[in-house]
């Protein structure tokens, strides 16, 4: 069975209420190491995109229209990476009306690449990028979501004992080390809901 | 733990509501353009350079506070501690444009450098010349200036460039007036207290009693440091012996002073301080030309102050003496 | 219990190391007439009734920060909460005297009455005619006015009195506007957390998270009740409802509006309040002339805010417009 | 053995460091019905009279110089109150550099009376007239020093059940029930120094 622009709503639908759900400890993982806001721009935005994709006739439509309003949402970090991520998660799936499930593991290497662009960023410097990566990686060589997303875990992980060179938490030097990027938390959860709906 | 006592209704409207209540308070200096964009009523005018500020909310009177006649044309209203989306930019942009031109100035956060240059691209296509030119004034955040924070210290370098695109200085002069009061401006603060945001009321880090974070920036982030908390002078001491030790003016030399509230440290604190600063920039020979002393860019409740030496030369001097009326700022 | 978190040296020299700042911070707008007796200036001239301010320290920009050309020629500074003893009052009045009378003005507090009350008797004894104006705003403090306090209304009722002295008007005339201007007067305010002495540095009360001091002064003395905690619209109407039941304008009326921080609440918080103060003005068809938002009366650290409402007239209207410039205050 | 001089620069000395020693409970008692800065009005007051008292010729130069002392260090509601006090203290002394010890609670009544003339106060409102006026009345009618200290002391525990009408409290109304009232206590403190010096 295809992914539908059906189930592309519903996997919004779920990432803000994880999202939603999530936002607390996001938050307090962010005020460790950066400005605590972290679950809060991710719920808003990722509201906004669920509420901006339903009704249109194609993935790329979706895409693209939950890029605007997430980025519309929110502002901070979060919305460029996230909006880029989704505009180049839009070019993935072209302009239907449903892609087959097996093409779907190129919507993350398609975010990740987008992260990356608009961050300038590279894995190692502990954003959400040592998430998506990795990720991405495994996306591109074939592997299932299973697969992917426990590449994207690993990584989040790793971030606990990187010292930040990017982003807010630059700044504290020593003093990131030893706490996970909320960055790179979050993107696991947006990457378990898309294995739950497509693997 | 108990939520924070904040007088807020619901958290997720706190920056519009408190956008709505200064377009109330300030009818005679502010308008909004778009949503989320404000813009001055008296400054924008044809072929002046438009200076248009932003940034997170929560640290007011920065950034709004500062939009009006002789200082910024129109700022974009982020969420708390949140850069603007590209739009509200291109809003105060497009609203504040006079055909000479757009700088761009807000501090040095990868957030804000995002949505800001989304929103020059987006300007480009309209047509409209965008410059940037960033704050970088927190000497604690790193020793590379590029890297630095841009925090209290927006208030006398927004206040220069304001000041040269008023006198209709062109763009590339407006420009490089700003990269200049940027480059000789110093700020270093300390926390003496979390904050916490509206949408969870909770303290976003941890003091015990008796501690502070040294070098603290103004988004509640943790500072560059944890220490013991120091009597005043202790306190007004390191950071000036920091400040001077990299401004490296020669004797002689006038300064501009600001010792900024970062919340709830009250004005009693912040004038001993400014009686320590004023004891230390005299022994140094340098001769205070401006004095601020009050909250100016602020992490809402956060407890702490900063200090900011800006280092003047003539040409900033007339750029700080210069009038300007805003809403929550005036000279002359 | 820990220490509050404070940027002081010693706490029993905070007030004199706050002044040296202060006066090393204003030079050009403050000067010492005495030891804690500040004077403005360029506000004293012969001819010219004096206005003589003052009370404890604690509350900046109250008072000092009110003293300048246009607003009070001077001010006695006490320790903090605490009225300054008859000397400097005496010493402040006999600096600022311009031949024509001395106006006392301050909260109605017992201790403030008995110190001034002592300086009006010296200042008799050198010939110098002392009148005295108590501010008495706090309408929750009694419903007897005569034995209400004075707190934030200050701002508005001491520039009332001052644009009168200003404008060389003689004594019976300065003192009849200063208590017309008190009359007009009304104030409300709530406290969401304790504030503490420099030198005990301990919280003055306990309030447990999700409760609010109904009714607070500004001295840290518990408000006139306790309730839960409510949202900011819900705070506004209670002080709103209260303050429009007193006045009792008639539709059309002006008047102008003060929403103050009581120290640690930020302009975000206050600017919500305004939001829905001007909404309950615009309903009652009340047209707001003069809006200040910010701390302006102040109890150190404290949370919580105070709304002021100063039903105008045409003279009053006239004496908040007229220009005065203090070092924390202009107009015009 | 008469009340000297040099007893009372001793006695001014242990007002001072009595007074010090009780400044942070005075200042929690003040902080229940007023502003919590009682304790160091007393403090700040005696310590300045201690300093004043000393190598003068008269009890009358001694309260004199002590009262002006206390009232400018402090200001506030306690220093012209204790001003007074102790201005009508030097007029019952008079200026001779000792007195019969036997005339000595004389002060106290004369203390009481500056109180209430400063204060416009009456007993019943709350305030430290109500320590200071039982001990005038055993004072006057010739009570000894243990029979005047707990006169005040019967006074100052009365003002707990008592509302204030009087002072920054009065504004409390129901609310300054249950709480005795700090001037009070402090009063006590003040008439016990004097009681161990002359009992
Ligand atoms: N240049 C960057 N490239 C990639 N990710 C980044 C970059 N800067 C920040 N991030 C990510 O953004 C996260 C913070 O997002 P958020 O808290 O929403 O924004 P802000 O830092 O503006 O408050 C960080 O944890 C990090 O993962
Ligand atoms: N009018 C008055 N007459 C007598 N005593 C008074 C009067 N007003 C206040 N007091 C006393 O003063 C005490 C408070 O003193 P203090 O805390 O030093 O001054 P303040 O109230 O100015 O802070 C009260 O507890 C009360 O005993
Ligand atoms: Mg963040
Ligand atoms: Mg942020
Ligand atoms: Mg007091
Ligand atoms: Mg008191």
């Amino acid at each position: 069975m295809d992914f539908t622009t059906q189930n592309l709503t519903a996997l919004f639908e779920n990432l803000a209420a994880r999202m939603s759900a999530e936002r607390d400890a996001l938050c307090a993982l962010d005020g460790l190491i950066g400005d605590a806001d972290h679950g809060i721009a991710m719920e808003q935005g990722m509201a906004a995109a669920a509420l901006a994709v339903p009704n249109l006739a194609t993935l790329q439509d979706q895409f693209n229209a939950a890029a605007k309003a997430f980025l519309n949402a929110v502002g901070a970090s979060s919305g460029p990476l996230y909006a880029t991520a989704l505009m180049r998660a839009a070019k993935a799936a072209g302009p239907r009306a449903a892609m087959p499930r097996s093409e779907t593991p190129a919507l993350i290497a398609a975010m990740a690449d987008g992260i990356a662009h608009r961050g300038k960023a590279e894995p190692g410097q502990k954003t959400m990028l040592d998430a998506w990566a990795p990720a991405a990686a495994a996306a591109k060589s074939g592997a299932n979501w299973a697969e992917i997303l426990s590449a994207a875990q690993s990584g989040a992980d790793a971030t606990a004992a990187m010292q930040a060179t990017l982003g807010r938490a630059a700044r504290l030097g020593e003093r990131s080390l030893g706490h996970k990027d909320p960055g790179a938390v979050s993107a696991c959860m947006i990457i378990a809901e898309f294995a739950k709906a497509l693997g | 733990m108990a939520p924070t006592q904040k007088l807020i209704n619901d958290g997720n409207h706190a920056v519009d509501e408190m956008l709505r209540g200064v377009l109330a308070a300030h009818p005679n200096h502010l308008t909004l353009a778009a949503p989320r964009a404000v813009i001055a009523k008296h400054g924008p005018r044809a072929g002046k350079v438009a200076l248009v500020i932003g940034g997170g909310s929560g640290h007011e009177p920065t950034f709004l506070g500062f939009v009006g006649k002789g200082l910024a044309d129109a700022c974009a209203v982020g969420n708390v501690f949140a850069s603007p989306p590209p739009q509200p930019c291109v809003d105060a942009a497009m609203a504040a444009d006079g055909g000479a031109g757009v700088l761009f100035m807000y501090g040095n956060y990868a957030g804000d450098v995002m949505n800001f240059d989304m929103a020059a691209e987006m300007l480009e296509m309209e047509g409209i010349e965008a410059r940037t030119v960033l704050t970088t004034d927190d000497i604690a955040s790193s020793p590379d200036r590029a890297k630095r924070r841009g925090v209290a210290g927006n208030v006398f370098i927004f206040k220069a460039a304001g000041a040269a695109a008023d006198k209709m200085l062109p763009l590339d002069e407006v420009a490089r007036i700003a990269a200049h009061a940027n480059a000789r401006t110093y700020t270093m603060g300390v926390a003496l207290s979390a904050c916490s945001l509206p949408q969870t009321r909770r303290l976003n880090f941890d003091l015990p009693a008796g501690e502070m974070e040294i070098g603290m920036g103004i988004h509640g982030e943790p500072g560059i440091r944890r220490g013991a908390l120091k009597p005043a002078n202790a306190v007004a001491d390191e950071i000036m012996d920091a400040i001077l030790a990299e401004m490296n003016a020669p004797a002689g030399a006038k300064v501009a002073v600001l010792v900024n509230s970062l919340g709830s440290t009250p004005l009693m604190e912040l004038y001993i301080l400014y009686a320590r600063v004023a004891a230390r920039l005299g022994a140094a020979d340098l001769s205070v030309h401006t004095a601020l002393v009050g909250p100016y860019c602020t992490s809402m409740e956060m407890a702490g102050a900063s200090i900011t030496i800006m280092h003047l030369d003539d040409e900033l001097t007339q750029m700080l003496d210069h009038p300007c009326d805003c809403a929550m700022f005036r000279v002359g």
